[in-house]
């Protein structure tokens, strides 16, 4: 399937986009920057998109392109939005079972590698000149046409479902002020679970309680910003 | 290019996901972690067919729907980002150690 | 291989000359509105040469590796959607099946270029632009993705190739009378222009590029002029029948009708005011994207009739 | 010392300068506009030549000398109808008008020859305020949140005006000298994303601070810079030409209505209008009050721009008069040390040669 000038120049290029995609993808989780983070991530989608072009998976290849730029441009506004170092210009590691987590991801690779290498797959190479692209499109608009549609249709009620959970507003009020179901009678205890008042939460508006937000008292608010920092992410090697 | 170098290559994005899945704190980069996994899938999906299924469309079907999947993945889980950011102040996990309420 | 070595000579010539004729062509409109008379045809390699004497200026802890990929990175973006263009019947440097969805790709990429050209310099005003911008190009892009899978449909295929080969009775700007002008919109946007224009614009005091200096300056510049190209050619490709014409030979019909689009959407820039964003969001997802799909709806209706 | 060919072809370009307005800024400076040796620039970081109009205010010298630290090598400063500040004596002083054009092009002819040498910094080109920091990278502190490296803290929460999303604000100084607000301006201003959060007054403009450009600097606003270069031509403003063109623009439509409202109910589209048919003539606006918060908070900053731009001088001083100074200010050391930067640009951000 050597689609430019020969096989030996796909391999070339296929090694190339290969090494590419998986350095920036171990970037993403060794940077201080989150957008450095986000778009290494982009890279790695870029090349594995380049790939599914080299294996001849054009639509499939450019699309992932397409798609990933704009997922990874949300991401990063996201990113800045959320985080209070966007920049990493304070370096920051913010990880939790390190150790674990680099064994489960080895134990991960190794095993699936080895999985790979121990397997028989079967030899059906994409004969040449098959228009794929062509056949994706009758096979989306004919015989998975049910399958295609309720992707559309995941996707539509994604988007509702995305913002009704992100608007403000929530079926017992705003979000922000602590959303209670209404009492059982008129002015009574609210219905349904009592809140257990619990030093679990912090992060980010409890950091500000630190320093700045120490005397701003947050009516109407479940959340006491003088016990948020009780878990707050402490710094790690 | 084999089958058998994308296969390893998937499994090492699928190994780096993991990696980041379970090591950020924070929900974003944990996102990331996940998107990255998906990555990994994406390519094999797309291997398999180039290499073992004689280009039946059915592969390409297939990996369309993991880039369904990410993109739903990304916009529920920014959605409850959001959620959780309005009523806790919180980006890390460890910021909702509780679900109640 | 010789074609492709022609087709790429042609893609250099194509765009030095392009980006040339844009600059000269930009100040010309710019003076004329202002009353005032016109400058030289050598004026963009003047202002060129002045930001090269410059120094150039760091910010405080940039992200420099970043400034450069985006600057980089937008040019060759620019050149790369160029790419895509056929400059004759199978003279393109990338002839891809799927040229229309590659044109997709390249447009996303934009907003993240312009996004990271903002995000570097470590700036308040700057970083203002790129916000602001990336809540208009996210948006913008979507008409323009179904205007062009309009222009496809007729010819059946995602392939520019195809497409200008259906326009051969008659163009897709007759055909389809709305899209080439959701799609000038598109294009004001990818080059920051005029009323689409949130990343670079004066009340930010030039925006995403209020920090750049000498070089740095001069490569924003000459990039966003090379998009301007690459836009232009696309447009007239998907729209005004690329290379078709009678007469003269194709690619010199190609660059023709690409300096008719360039001069207008140069013109639109310099006419058209801009609004604040939360007003242009409100156009583009209450107006701009349900005409696009009546585009969309039209074009469909015709093939199937 | 001669010229290399990339020289000698910037030396036919014209000239980049950015104006840093003072007081009694001549009248003639708008003119410059229209020079075809001169472009006026909006930033100091294209500029070659720093032209200081008029006499700057003892107070906004040091904001002067921040603002001539942001101009790229090779630069010459020309003070015009004023006389050099200490600090930058080898500055050129000119009081006559009408060759400012061959003198601003001659200078920079000598710039780039080498025969005058660039300008050093004035300001040294170190951070603004101390490391307080402990670890190892300036993170300091308990936490994450420790230390304050060279007077900046983290980004901290803040209440938000829209949808109750509490994010980061972000406060700093803009102006004296940004070309968008009027000269002599600084306002602190904390923003949330483009969103205007708070707004201060650190230095109301200038008593003449504007002579009429307001017209001007809204049409730059609204994206329509040669329409405002060609109001700087005599009577402009009646010709039926510009009319149809600002028609043409829709720059009527572009204004948001209600932007900007004042007890008498006038707003940005009204006064807009009001100023493009009757420049000479100042609308009577009754403010009663208002100050710059009640105008500007929860606007995002190209509607902000506007509403600044649209009151004439002297409402808007009066209006800075309603509105609350910096001294309220109490969180001592944080951000705003870190935002003496005019342009909004942080103070060393000249830095790093």
């Amino acid at each position: 399937m050597g689609r430019i000038g020969g096989t030996g120049m796909t391999d070339l290029i296929f090694y190339a986009l290969s090494a590419l995609a998986i350095w920036s993808g171990w970037r993403v989780f060794r940077v201080d920057s989150m957008i450095r983070a986000t778009f290494a991530l982009m890279v790695s989608f870029i090349s594995v998109g380049g790939i599914a072009v080299l294996m001849s998976a054009d639509y499939i290849g450019v699309a992932t392109v397409f798609m990933m730029a704009v997922e990874m441009m949300v991401m990063g506004l996201f990113m800045v939005m959320f985080m209070m170092n966007p920049a990493g210009l304070n370096p920051m590691q913010m990880v939790h079972q390190y150790k674990f987590s680099i064994g489960a991801g080895i134990m991960g690779f190794v095993g699936l590698t080895t999985a790979v290498l121990l397997t028989n797959f079967p030899d059906n190479p994409l004969p040449e000149n098959r228009d794929t692209l062509r056949d994706l499109g009758i096979e989306l608009l004919g015989g998975s046409m049910l399958i295609f549609e309720t992707a559309g249709v995941t996707l539509l009620a994604t988007m509702v479902g995305a913002v009704a959970l992100s608007s403000r507003r929530g079926r017992f009020g705003d979000s922000d002020v602590g959303a209670a179901p209404p009492g059982l009678h008129p002015g009574g205890e609210p219905a349904g679970r009592k809140v257990e008042k619990g030093g679990g939460h912090g992060g980010h508006g409890g950091h500000g309680g630190h320093q700045m937000m120490a005397e701003k008292t947050k009516p109407n608010s479940n959340d006491d910003p003088h016990e948020g920092h009780g878990n707050m992410p402490e710094m790690e090697a | 290019m084999t089958l058998t170098a994308i296969l390893i290559v998937a499994a090492a994005l699928f190994g780096i996901g993991l990696f980041g899945a379970l090591s950020q704190k924070s929900f974003v980069m944990l996102m990331m972690g996940l998107e990255m996994m998906l990555n990994g899938t994406l390519l094999a999906a797309v291997g398999f067919w180039a290499f073992t299924l004689e280009g039946a469309p059915k592969g390409q079907l297939l990996a369309v729907l993991v880039m369904a999947v990410m993109a739903v993945e990304l916009a529920i889980g920014f959605a409850l980002v959001v959620a959780v950011y309005r009523k806790r102040q919180a980006d890390v996990i460890e910021g909702i150690g509780t679900m109640k309420q | 291989m010789m074609i492709f070595v022609l087709a790429f000579g042609m893609l250099i010539l194509f765009l030095t000359f392009g980006i040339w004729f844009a600059a000269v062509l930009d100040g010309v409109f710019s003076r004329r509105l202002s009353g005032q008379s016109a400058v030289g045809l050598l004026a963009p390699f003047h202002a060129a040469a002045v930001y090269l004497t410059q120094q150039r200026l760091r910010t405080e802890a940039p992200d420099q590796l970043n400034w450069f990929l985006s600057i980089a990175g937008y040019l060759s973006v620019a050149a790369i959607g160029l790419a895509v263009v056929p400059f004759g019947p199978d003279l393109a440097v990338i002839g891809l099946d799927t040229s229309v969805v590659f044109w997709g790709a390249c447009e996303s990429l934009i907003v993240v270029l312009i996004f990271l050209h903002g995000w570097s310099p470590n700036a308040p005003l700057s970083l203002i632009g790129a916000y602001r911008y990336v809540a208009i190009g996210l948006p913008i892009m979507l008409p323009s993705m179904f205007v062009l899978i309009a222009a496809a449909i007729p010819a059946q295929s995602l392939d520019l190739r195809e497409i200008v080969a259906s326009q051969e009775t008659m163009w897709n700007v007759i055909r389809q009378p709305l899209g080439l002008p959701l799609f000038l919109l598109l294009g004001l946007s990818l080059t920051l222009r005029g009323p689409f224009d949130y990343a670079d614009s004066e009340d930010l005091a030039g925006g995403t590029s209020a920090e750049d200096s000498g070089a740095n300056r001069a490569g924003w510049q000459v990039a966003r002029l090379a998009m301007l190209v690459g836009f232009s050619a696309v447009a007239s490709t998907a729209f005004l029948g690329g290379y078709l014409g009678p007469v003269l030979p194709g690619f010199v019909w190609l660059v023709l009708k690409t300096l008719v689009v360039m001069a207008t959407v140069i013109w639109l820039s310099h006419l058209l005011a801009r609004m604040p964003v939360a007003r242009m969001l409100g156009l583009i997802w209450k107006i701009l994207l349900p005409i696009s799909f009546l585009d969309l709806l039209w074009a469909g209706l015709v093939a199937l009739a | 010392m001669g010229m290399n060919w990339i020289a000698k072809l910037a030396a036919k370009a014209p000239v980049p300068i950015f104006i840093a307005r003072g007081n009694d800024a001549p009248d003639e400076t708008d003119k410059l506009h229209l020079n075809p040796n001169l472009s006026i620039v909006d930033t100091p970081r294209a500029a070659s030549i720093l032209l200081v109009a008029g006499t700057i205010p003892h107070a906004l010298t040091a904001h002067l000398h921040r603002l001539h630290d942001q101009l790229p090598h090779p630069r010459a400063t020309i003070f015009w109808h004023s006389s050099p500040t200490d600090q930058l004596s080898s500055a050129l002083g000119v009081t006559h008008g009408d060759d400012l054009g061959s003198f601003l092009l001659q200078t920079r002819a000598a710039l780039l020859t080498g025969e005058r040498a660039s300008e050093a910094d004035v300001l040294p080109d170190e951070p603004a305020n101390v490391w307080r920091g402990v670890g190892p990278h300036g993170q300091g502190g308990k936490g994450m949140m420790g230390g304050t490296p060279y007077g900046r803290p983290m980004a901290m929460t803040d209440d938000d005006m829209r949808d109750g999303l509490k994010l980061d604000a972000y406060t700093a100084d803009f102006g004296p000298f940004l070309t968008m607000l009027p000269s002599g301006m600084i306002l602190k201003i904390t923003l949330q994303g483009d969103l205007f959060q708070k707004v201060a007054v650190v230095s109301p403009p200038y008593e003449d601070a504007r002579q009429g450009r307001e017209i001007r600097t809204l049409l730059k606003l609204l994206g329509l810079p040669a329409l405002a270069n060609r109001l700087l031509i005599e009577n402009a403003h009646c010709e039926a030409g510009f009319k149809r063109l600002v028609t043409l623009s829709g720059v009527r439509r572009a204004i948001p209505p209600d932007l900007g409202r004042t007890h008498d109910g006038s707003d940005v589209r009204s006064r807009f209008e009001h100023m493009l048919n009757d420049p000479s003539n100042p609308q009577n606006l009754h403010l009663m009050g208002l100050g710059l918060g009640d105008l500007l908070e929860g606007r995002e900053w190209q509607e902000a721009m506007l509403i600044l731009n649209s009151f004439d001088n002297t409402s808007l001083r009066k209006i800075c008069a309603n509105t609350p100074t910096d001294a309220t200010d109490d969180m001592g050391d944080s951000s705003e040390q870190a935002s003496g930067g005019h342009e909004g640009m942080d103070h060393s951000s000249h830095g790093g040669h």
